[in-house]
């Protein structure tokens, strides 16, 4: 009991982020059909709950276990804050595209239950980033799962919205059972859920490597699920299309940050051997986590690019972008070292930052024209200088090309990848980067190079939604020059609990 | 002087400039222009001030006590995890005999290319801004010491290609500029990984003693820096230098161009708007040589030996191949595209043997092959201004309507086909003179000096039908020259007859660097050769 | 008079017509007197090199005055030879001798321009050209080194260009101009591995240090072959710009040029530059190098005469000799008959330049008509014109008392002499031949033009002898053609002072070994007070001096014969000449189409060329760039795939990139059904291949 | 052969292969039904495995909660009247295919593995066991578990509602 | 004495596991996928309640089971408002009909 109590201080943000889901709830009852203050409760109660996780900054222990000298439930350290950092700004700015948002303005009469799903999904991904037992992974995945698969179609006013809310939902539902069959296996194998005990056993005991290599598939597939890594993507361009847009932002950004959490963590905890004095890891040799990872990035950032090329929809062509830097995310990973891992992490913020940049200036731009295809992008470039320049340098960033943040991003990758040697996989992922230029400078080449048919008329954006967009462009260019900060951050983030 | 940031100030300029385009109305056009115009004119001013303070007798290429100007402060600074040791970036400009050339070079043709950018109708503002954001990259390449800087500034120059390119450009605009940039960013890829692989390979010892890796192209210079086990280091017995030499290679290659990676620079010459090509042809194709003497040379000398018969090959080829492609062409401007890939066939075949002459030879070409091209670029943009076509069969008595003009033209022409008393001749007279003193590529030599021939052939030819014979009534309305042209071609004219009767006023400023570099060249060759 | 003083009054000559061009190029539109300023510096010029020649040849006879400076330096490394390049002119007899003859019928053709070209529309123009070609020639005759020597000589191409090229409204013109400047490319390229084979050797381009270091023993790739090797490349530059067999055919060609122009540049002066070039590199010529050029000579001077024989416009007929009498002093030169040589230049420059500007008031009365067939008995109307034309053609038949007898007669003895010593006979034979010719078609020429009856009655009708500026070089130039300026013995041209003691064989720096047998020093002669005036065995001076008498008597028969036979077939008309050709059809045809060198290097060279431009740039759009289009394998999906990415990927490398990409893109895509339920089942698909890897 | 044996046999029969006719059967109420003896059948395997509490609630919230859902969205999103509610299949032999070749994959896997076993031994009811575990160690589960359901609440309503 | 061994139980999860994704892929009806979801969910709660009872692990395997079956309630509630909620849109459940987001 003492245990319990003791352990609540570590939940903080947890708690925190329950409280003001339940103050939502409650007010949402009260006010009725008045949605006004939803969005300044939804705010406070995100501010609130970014305190809390600055505030565990630093902390390393073990939550929730039975007795203090065994593993707990959650593992809080400053990797999980970082994680968890993370995915509440990139909520707070896409709470900030809702306020703007036109088709959740259209579904106003649910935006109490838009903003507490949200509520559900940061909730889910807390504790997925931080849990250490593979049941509580299970339920916070599928707590973020269930959140995500309603907000998918919450606007509920198109085919295509309802239709990604099914496709999602069945194709999760599929995954995470998938994962759970394989979490079963790992049980039978081990008689524990705990990644750590998990760990200890892998490293004492004798176990036969195909069984793991099944568990650890089957596990992938979850993850891969969430991560969208190919070939577990296939619903993401479809969900992202069909999505609200702030939800795909907040799927390409978020979920797939919180998932990639349990990635690093899955193998940095349950899968490795030893560290070496050099920050390099030794993997368990029951299975070849690493080739794995290697064809799954490969084919990962392979495909997303290359599919990419033939997008005509702007939210699909960032659905497949998203793919690819998924793949390009896990890079970091294969190189296999703490290097690798501050690479992952550094990657990510940069990558939130820019993709919500271009996820926003496309739903600032689909508000006044009510498209997102490319054909309707013709000759913006006159009629809104200030949206498709901006998004011009997010698709720049996400080309990953001096001076903008995005190349700091890559650069990183490749340095973990060259350092441990992996020199044909970084050439095959510069391969890609090539080819992804394509298909974002086919953007460009829309935005500025062609001439509209008809006449468009000049798209005005509000002081806020200026600011807000200032607020992302000038890290995603100034991070490409001064980047210390970000990577002092990254760096002394990377301390998992334990390791 | 040496210790005032006048590299900073040149190279960041053109930025300042562009922040106040940025910051007019569309309206302003004639504002924009003259800031531009202003920008690019004292940068001129600067670049020239940079030649009056420059030490003729500093070498640069390896030593960092004698590159001039030098600016050099920690920009990034990682203290990092045991692992990896120290990240350390620095901010270092400073420049040579090699770089003060292209330095120049870059002022002189960006100052031109702002007349020729004059008659600029779309979205002045756009361009103008774009302008200079190339501006300041393109400088940058050349005065950056640090490889990551280095690496910065070569990518920046992409994006402000595109659109000037693709914005600004001739009808397949969209085609001739995604191409350009694919191919570039393709080159660029190869040079990143490379970099990234020499950044793992050599430390720089700090002033507390402790060894970081580093960016620096100095560091990475030197065989003693190398860590043993670095995948590019000469002392790791499995190193990969050989195949990263040619990825670097190739890289730079890319950007010259050199056969087979030449076929972007046609289409993107005969798209691009007159300005452009005179910038693409007069700086761009520069950097990937200079590229390669900077960097691909100094820091891999032993696999430059191994490879200078391959580089003369291939100079051979773009002379022989540019010349004769060159000939088949109807279109004028294209015609002048594959020129450049003939003439920087000789800064190749320059670079192929490591002799004083040729490598003097090699930096002049480059810098004369500038103000040719440039030249050659805004004569064919002043005729496309006026007949609206680039066929050149349908010209024809040209030199009647317009004669001062073709006065200009001759002196263009015959300057590119090598005549001496022009500059084209000095530069591949010292080529020839070097590359045929060595004995290894003497042979490659010897068949380039078809190129003097063919050259003159597709040169005189075009100048033919374009502007000999009975004029064609089409062209009857014609004008001469105006005033603005004047501004352009006139300088640029000064400068082919000054140099092709006095180039020692180029020449002096490199030789103290080229002889370093052919020095360095041998004793790191001997050096490494040891090792193994 | 010092020596500086010499050297400045020399630069100054070869400035003063730069000035000229710049200031009439200049300004010649707006100002339309300034002909006028071209002609007066051409008159101080020729002042100023009589003042020059004068003194050098008096006062510093012996003496070879250098002033150079340092040009370019490149610097130095330890352990590497520096590169220092420096630029420099150099004074000796020969030197001043060939200033003078260039600024004396430069002069000559500038006043006869004055005349001749009245009306053009780009009157200044024209003399602003010849300004800088006389420029450019004053520096190949000045030079002291190579690399100067290479400047300028690519310089007067550029003149010549211009100048050929000068009506280029004319197709014929600007071709030609075209053909001259490419074709002389072609000689250049040689000259210039010439040149850079022996400044890798030497590395310097002065001649005196060249020269002594070969006198040293030190060879262009340590072996004679190499000297040899570098001789017949310098001497590739005087084909091209001597006009030599296989390079002669731009000459003809040539004649599209104003007339004056052709009188100029393509007869006495700058076609003589390859001539001159010979003479100043003859000491390091090997006797194969020598044998080599007194090959090309001999074709040289043999082919043309051929071909003159049957040609009907009067320039053309002028061009072929033109090149047949450098083919004459080429292989002078080749047979080291190098004073001859020298003294045949200088002879053959005014009495050239004198039918050349004789020709060109003809065409003028004619109203710029060339052709031969449509003149005839011109005699009559332009009576001064007929006689210098016929003086000058005396002279260049080699018609005693005049100075192309005493020039020819001392080649046709130095080959004589050079199949005496060596047994090769056939160089003599052809100088014979030649002569027999030379006499032959120019008295053709003459009678065709001058007498007989008027063909044309129309434009005969208008002819009138042409105006004093015209008249006047012309009877110049007809009198510089007779023996007295250059030897008072019209039969013995050793006894004027220009070969007893200005012009002398220079010291031949070829080892021993590689020289001609009878040149190589006889150490019996060494003993001998002469030693500076014979430099080489005296064997060959005296064999030129039994040659003398007995050459002197068969060249003058063979050109009276000459002169005969053309009378009998033209104008006595004896024998049809028609008829004639008819008979000795082929060969007729052979000569009438010269040969047909334009034909062969147009179908072989020109159009070999061009196919394979036109070849590699197929290659370029279709394969390097096109990858994919050349493919046919592509070519039917490509069709569809270019209906989707149309404009932005046609075709490239980059192209095929790009296609292989979308093929990708479209296999990839592939997957994306849109049914869930599909997707699951790759995944589980997926899963069981994963499982078959990692087992 | 025990009973035991004889047991387990039975309910895995009625596991499987219902859950044959619940993948296969065209009419979707058959199908619904089929689910029933599965869950049934599973039922009957945890009370083999001694898991009691496992088994009630299988049969509250699966059988009680789950099928019924199931069933009203049959009824809801078929037109009672329309006996044939029936539904197709598609993709049928590759879907055969993998799914076999998975289940031999699994099951050869499976059986190639070495377990650790024990030797059963009689245990008692496991509901107390699960309610200290549940409230002590999992007690943050606990929490989580309600949250799920408010989101699902929640999700569902705002999802069915109008 | 028992012959049942952890093995039989383990092919009895793996089958009914394969049944179920055999269910997911085949069926049209949306419903029957949720049902073939089910299988799946299921198989895995057989493997933790075995393991747990074979492997003598305790009650963690059990409460991992009842976790499962409290969140397959939660997760067939969602997915059953959202097909309803497609029928509303589509007027039918057919899943393979609903294919308007493709490629």
């Amino acid at each position: 009991m003492d245990q319990i109590l003791n352990s609540l201080h570590y939940i903080k943000p947890e708690i925190s982020a329950a409280i003001a889901l339940s103050v939502l709830v409650i007010i949402d009852l009260i006010m009725g059909k008045n949605k006004k203050y939803l969005s300044i409760v939804m705010i406070l109660g995100l501010l609130a709950t970014t305190y809390f996780i600055i505030e565990q900054f630093g902390n390393s222990s073990f939550a929730f276990n039975s007795d203090s000298s065994k593993f707990g439930l959650l593992a809080v350290d400053s990797f999980g804050s970082f994680f968890k950092l993370l995915i509440i700004l990139s909520s707070l700015i896409v709470v900030l595209f809702s306020i703007t948002s036109y088709e959740i303005k259209k579904a106003k009469e649910r935006l109490g239950e838009y903003y507490s799903l949200i509520w559900g999904m940061i909730i889910g991904m807390f504790f997925l980033v931080m849990s250490a037992d593979l049941i509580v992974i299970y339920l916070a995945l599928e707590l973020l799962s269930l959140s995500s698969y309603v907000l998918a179609g919450i606007t509920k006013d198109t085919l295509r919205n309802s239709e990604a809310s099914l496709k999602y939902v069945i194709y999760g539902g599929v995954s995470s059972g998938i994962m759970l069959f394989g979490i079963s296996i790992l049980f039978g194998n081990t008689g524990t859920t705990n990644i750590y005990e998990i760990n200890a056993l892998f490293q004492t005991q004798q176990l036969q490597g195909l069984v793991v290599t099944l568990s650890a598939l089957l596990i992938f597939a979850g993850i891969g699920f969430k991560i969208s890594a190919a070939p577990f993507h296939f619903w993401t361009p479809d969900v992202y299309e069909g999505a609200p847009i702030t939800i795909t932002a907040y799927l390409s950004v978020a979920s797939k940050a919180a998932g990639f959490a349990l990635l690093l963590r899955f193998t940095k905890v349950t899968l490795i051997d030893s560290i070496n004095t050099d920050g390099s890891w030794n993997l368990i040799s029951l299975i070849d986590w690493k080739t794995f990872l290697i064809i799954i990035s490969i084919l990962t950032m392979t495909l997303g690019n290359f599919a990419a090329l033939w997008q005509n929809n702007l939210k699909r062509l960032l659905a497949y972008s998203s793919i690819a830097h998924a793949g390009y995310i896990l890079l970091g990973l294969i190189a296999l070292s703490n290097e690798g891992l501050m690479a992952v992490m550094i990657y990510f913020v940069i990558y939130a930052i820019m993709n919500l940049g271009a996820f926003f200036v496309v739903m600032l731009i689909a508000n006044k024209t009510g498209s997102e295809e490319l054909d309707d992008y013709r000759g913006l470039g006159k009629v809104a200088p200030l949206l498709t320049v901006s998004l011009a340098i997010f698709l720049i960033s996400l080309t990953g090309l001096p001076p903008t943040a995005g190349f700091i991003a890559k650069l990183y990758i490749f340095l973990a990848l060259i350092n441990s040697k992996m020199i044909i996989v970084a050439f095959i992922a510069l391969l890609n980067t090539v080819v992804s230029l394509y298909y974002y400078v086919r953007v460009l080449k829309y935005m500025f190079l062609d001439k509209s048919e008809k006449e468009i008329a000049p798209i005005k954006i509000n002081f806020a939604n200026s600011i807000l967009l200032i607020v992302l462009l000038i890290p995603t260019i100034l991070l490409g020059i001064y980047f210390t900060p970000l990577v002092e951050f990254a760096k002394n983030s990377i301390a998992l609990l334990g390791f | 002087m040496q210790n005032f940031p006048i590299l900073s100030l040149l190279t960041f300029l053109p930025i300042v400039g562009m922040i106040f385009i940025l910051s007019l109305t569309k309206r302003q056009e004639k504002t924009i222009k003259w800031i531009t115009l202003i920008v690019t004119g004292v940068q001129l001013l600067i670049a020239i001030v940079i030649l009056f303070f420059y030490n003729f007798s500093m070498a640069g290429i390896n030593d960092p006590s004698s590159f001039q100007f030098v600016e050099k402060f920690r920009w990034i600074e990682i203290t990092g995890l045991a692992w990896v040791g120290t990240i350390k970036i620095d901010y270092f400009l400073g420049i040579d005999g090699l770089s003060v050339v292209l330095v120049l070079l870059t002022t002189i043709v960006t100052f031109i290319a702002t007349f020729a950018s004059w008659n600029i109708s779309k979205s002045i503002k756009g361009y103008f801004a774009l302008f200079l954001l190339l501006d300041t990259a393109m400088l940058g390449v050349f005065v950056s010491l640090d490889f990551f800087l280095f690496y910065v500034f070569w990518e920046l120059m992409l994006l402000p290609m595109y659109f000037l390119i693709g914005v600004w450009g001739g009808p397949r605009r969209e085609y001739a500029a995604i191409k350009f940039f694919l191919y570039t960013l393709l080159g660029s890829v190869f040079i990143l990984l490379v970099m990234i692989g020499l950044y793992f390979s050599a430390t720089e010892t700090l002033a507390n003693g402790s060894k970081v890796f580093s960016f620096n192209i100095l560091t990475l210079m030197d065989t003693a820096n190398y860590t043993t086990t670095g995948i590019l280091s000469p002392f790791n017995p499995n190193n990969l230098r050989f195949i990263a030499y040619i990825a670097l290679f190739i890289g730079f290659a890319i950007k010259i161009p050199m056969f087979p990676f030449h076929t972007w620079l046609p289409d993107a010459h005969v798209e691009a708007p007159t300005a452009i090509s005179v910038i693409l042809a007069g700086v761009l194709l520069k950097m990937g040589t200079y590229g390669i003497l900077r960097i691909s040379y100094p820091i891999f000398p032993d696999i430059t030996i191994q490879l200078l018969w391959y580089i003369g090959l291939f100079g051979m080829i773009n002379i022989i191949y540019g010349a004769l492609a060159a000939m088949a062409q109807k279109d004028f401007k294209k015609l002048i595209a594959y020129s450049s890939v003939s003439h920087m066939g000789y800064v190749l075949l320059g670079m192929a043997s490591l002799t004083t002459a040729s490598l003097s030879g090699a930096v002049l070409q480059m810098f004369n092959h500038g103000t040719i091209t440039a030249m050659l670029f805004i004569i064919v943009g002043i005729i496309y201004d006026r007949a609206h076509t680039r066929d050149m069969d349908a010209f024809g008595g040209i030199a009647n309507q317009m004669p001062i003009y073709t006065g200009f033209v001759a002196v263009a022409f015959f300057a590119a086909i090598g005549l001496p008393g022009l500059s084209g001749f000095i530069s591949e007279a010292l080529v020839f003179v070097g590359a045929f003193s060595s004995e290894l590529i003497r042979t490659i030599t010897i068949i380039s000096t078809l190129g003097i021939l063919l050259g003159a052939g597709y040169m005189l030819w075009a100048f033919q039908r374009i502007y000999f014979g009975e004029l064609n009534s089409k062209w009857k309305e014609l004008k001469d020259l105006e005033l603005r042209e004047y501004f352009m071609v006139v300088p640029l004219t000064l400068i082919i007859i000054l140099l092709g009767v006095y180039p020692s006023l180029i020449l002096q400023f490199m030789t103290t660097s080229v002889n370093a570099l052919v020095k360095f060249m041998g004793d790191a060759q001997i050096i490494i050769s040891s090792i193994n | 008079m010092t020596e500086s003083v010499l050297i400045k009054l020399a630069l100054l000559i070869l400035f003063l017509p730069l000035i000229g061009f710049i200031v009439t190029l200049l300004f010649g539109k707006r100002i339309k007197w300034l002909y006028w300023f071209e002609n007066s510096i051409l008159i101080l010029a020729f002042l100023l090199s009589a003042v020059l020649a004068y003194f050098k040849l008096t006062h510093f006879t012996d003496q070879t005055l250098i002033s150079e400076f340092e040009w370019i330096n490149l610097g130095s490394i330890p352990f590497v030879k520096s590169i220092i390049i420096d630029l420099g002119i150099m004074l000796d007899n020969i030197t001043v001798l060939m200033i003078l003859t260039v600024n004396i019928v430069s002069l000559l053709v500038h006043i006869f321009s004055v005349g001749y070209m009245k009306g053009d529309k780009r009157y200044n123009r024209y003399f602003s050209y010849l300004g800088i070609f006389t420029f450019s020639m004053l520096g190949i005759v000045l030079t002291h080194n190579l690399l100067m020597m290479y400047v300028f000589w690519e310089l007067v191409g550029l003149s010549s260009y211009l100048l050929i090229g000068f009506w280029y409204e004319k197709k014929t013109a600007s071709d030609a101009a075209k053909k001259a400047f490419i074709v002389n490319r072609i000689g250049d390229i040689g000259m210039f591995l010439g040149i850079l084979t022996l400044f890798l050797t030497y590395n310097t381009f002065s001649f005196d240090k060249i020269f002594y270091q070969i006198s040293t023993g030190n060879l262009p790739f340590g072996t004679e072959f190499g000297l040899t090797v570098a001789g017949v490349l310098l001497f590739c530059g005087a084909i091209g710009k001597s006009a030599q067999f296989p390079l002669h055919v731009w000459l003809p060609d040539a004649m599209e040029g104003p007339t004056p122009v052709s009188a100029l540049i393509h007869a006495a002066t700058m076609v003589a530059a390859g001539v001159y070039f010979m003479i100043r590199v003859f000491p390091i010529l090997s006797g194969d190098a020598l044998l080599v050029i007194a090959t090309i000579g001999a074709l040289s001077a043999f082919i043309p005469a051929t071909i003159a024989v049957t040609q009907n416009d009067i320039k053309k007929v002028l061009a072929y000799s033109t090149i047949s009498q450098l083919g004459y002093m080429i292989m002078a030169i080749g047979v080291g008959a190098y004073t001859f040589a020298f003294f045949h230049l200088v002879t053959h420059a005014f009495f050239k330049a004198g039918l050349f500007l004789g020709s060109g008031s003809v065409i003028h009365s004619m109203h710029h008509e060339q052709d031969m067939t449509k003149m005839g008995g011109l005699r009559k109307k332009m009576p001064l014109t007929y006689i210098t034309f016929l003086v000058a053609s005396l002279a260049l038949s080699g018609i005693p008392f005049t100075s192309g007898f005493l020039s020819k007669d001392g080649i046709l003895a130095g080959t004589f002499a050079f199949g005496s010593l060596t047994g090769y006979w056939y160089f003599a034979a052809v100088g014979f031949i030649v002569a027999f010719l030379t006499a032959f078609y120019m008295f053709r020429a003459i009678i065709m033009t001058f007498h007989g009856k008027p063909k044309n009655k129309e434009k005969f009708e208008h002819a009138k002898e042409s105006s004093f500026v015209m008249a006047m070089p012309l009877v110049v130039l007809s009198a510089l053609s007779l023996f007295f300026w250059y030897s008072l013995n019209p039969f013995n041209p050793n006894e004027g002072k220009l070969l007893s003691s200005w012009i002398k064989t220079p010291e031949i720096s070829v080892p021993q070994s590689a020289r001609y047998e009878f040149m190589k020093t006889d150490d019996k002669i060494i003993n001998k007070e002469n030693l500076e005036e014979v430099t080489y065995s005296n064997s060959y001076t005296e064999a030129i001096h039994h040659a003398h008498y007995p050459t002197l008597f068969t060249s003058a028969s063979l050109a009276l014969l000459g002169i005969l036979f053309a009378f009998i077939f033209y104008q006595w008309k004896v024998f049809d000449p028609n008829k004639f050709a008819e008979k000795l059809k082929p060969i007729y045809l052979l000569s009438f189409n010269k040969w047909y060198f334009d034909e062969i290097y147009y179908a072989s060279f020109v159009a070999g060329t061009i196919g394979l431009s036109k070849i590699i740039s197929m290659f370029d759009n279709k394969f390097i760039d096109g990858i994919v289009n050349g493919s046919a394998l592509f070519t039917k999906n490509f069709s569809a795939f270019t209906g989707k990415f149309d404009n932005v990927v046609v075709d490239g490398l980059v192209n095929m990139m790009a296609y292989i990409s979308g093929m990708f893109g479209l296999f990839f895509r592939r997957f994306q059904t849109g049914k869930v339920q599909t997707y699951i089942l790759f995944v589980v698909f997926s899963l069981i291949i994963l499982l078959y890897i990692f087992r | 052969m025990t009973v035991y044996d004889i047991t387990f046999y039975l309910f895995a029969l009625i596991t499987l292969g219902s859950a044959f006719f619940v993948v296969t059967i065209r009419n979707i109420v058959y199908s619904a039904f089929f689910l029933l003896f599965t869950l049934f059948g599973i039922t009957g395997l945890y009370v083999l495995l001694s898991a009691d509490f496992i088994a009630i609630v299988q049969l509250v919230v699966y059988v009680g909660g789950i099928l019924v859902l199931l069933l009203f969205g049959v009824m809801l999103t078929h037109k009672i009247t329309n006996v044939q509610i029936k539904s197709g299949t598609l993709q049928i032999i590759p879907s055969a295919i993998a799914v076999i070749v998975l289940a031999f994959a699994l099951i050869k896997i499976f059986l190639s593995t070495n377990w650790k076993t024990f030797q059963l031994t009689a245990q008692n009811s496991s509901v107390q066991g699960l309610g200290v575990l549940l409230v002590n160690q999992y007690s943050v589960v606990f929490e989580l578990l309600g949250i799920l359901l408010l989101i699902a609440l929640i999700g569902a309503a705002s999802m069915a509602r109008r | 004495m028992i012959n049942i061994t952890l093995y039989h139980y383990l092919i009895v999860s793996s089958v009914l596991f394969c049944l179920g994704i055999f269910g997911v892929i085949t069926r049209k009806n949306a419903i029957m996928v949720l049902m073939g979801i089910e299988l799946i969910l299921n198989a895995a709660n057989i493997n933790f309640v075995a393991f747990a009872r074979y492997g003598n692990f305790g009650n963690s395997g059990q409460l991992a089971a009842l976790f499962v079956i409290i969140l397959a309630a939660a997760e067939a509630a969602i997915a059953m408002a959202i097909v309803l909620n497609i029928y509303k849109t589509f007027t039918n459940i057919n899943i393979d009909e609903i294919d308007t987001l493709k490629d």
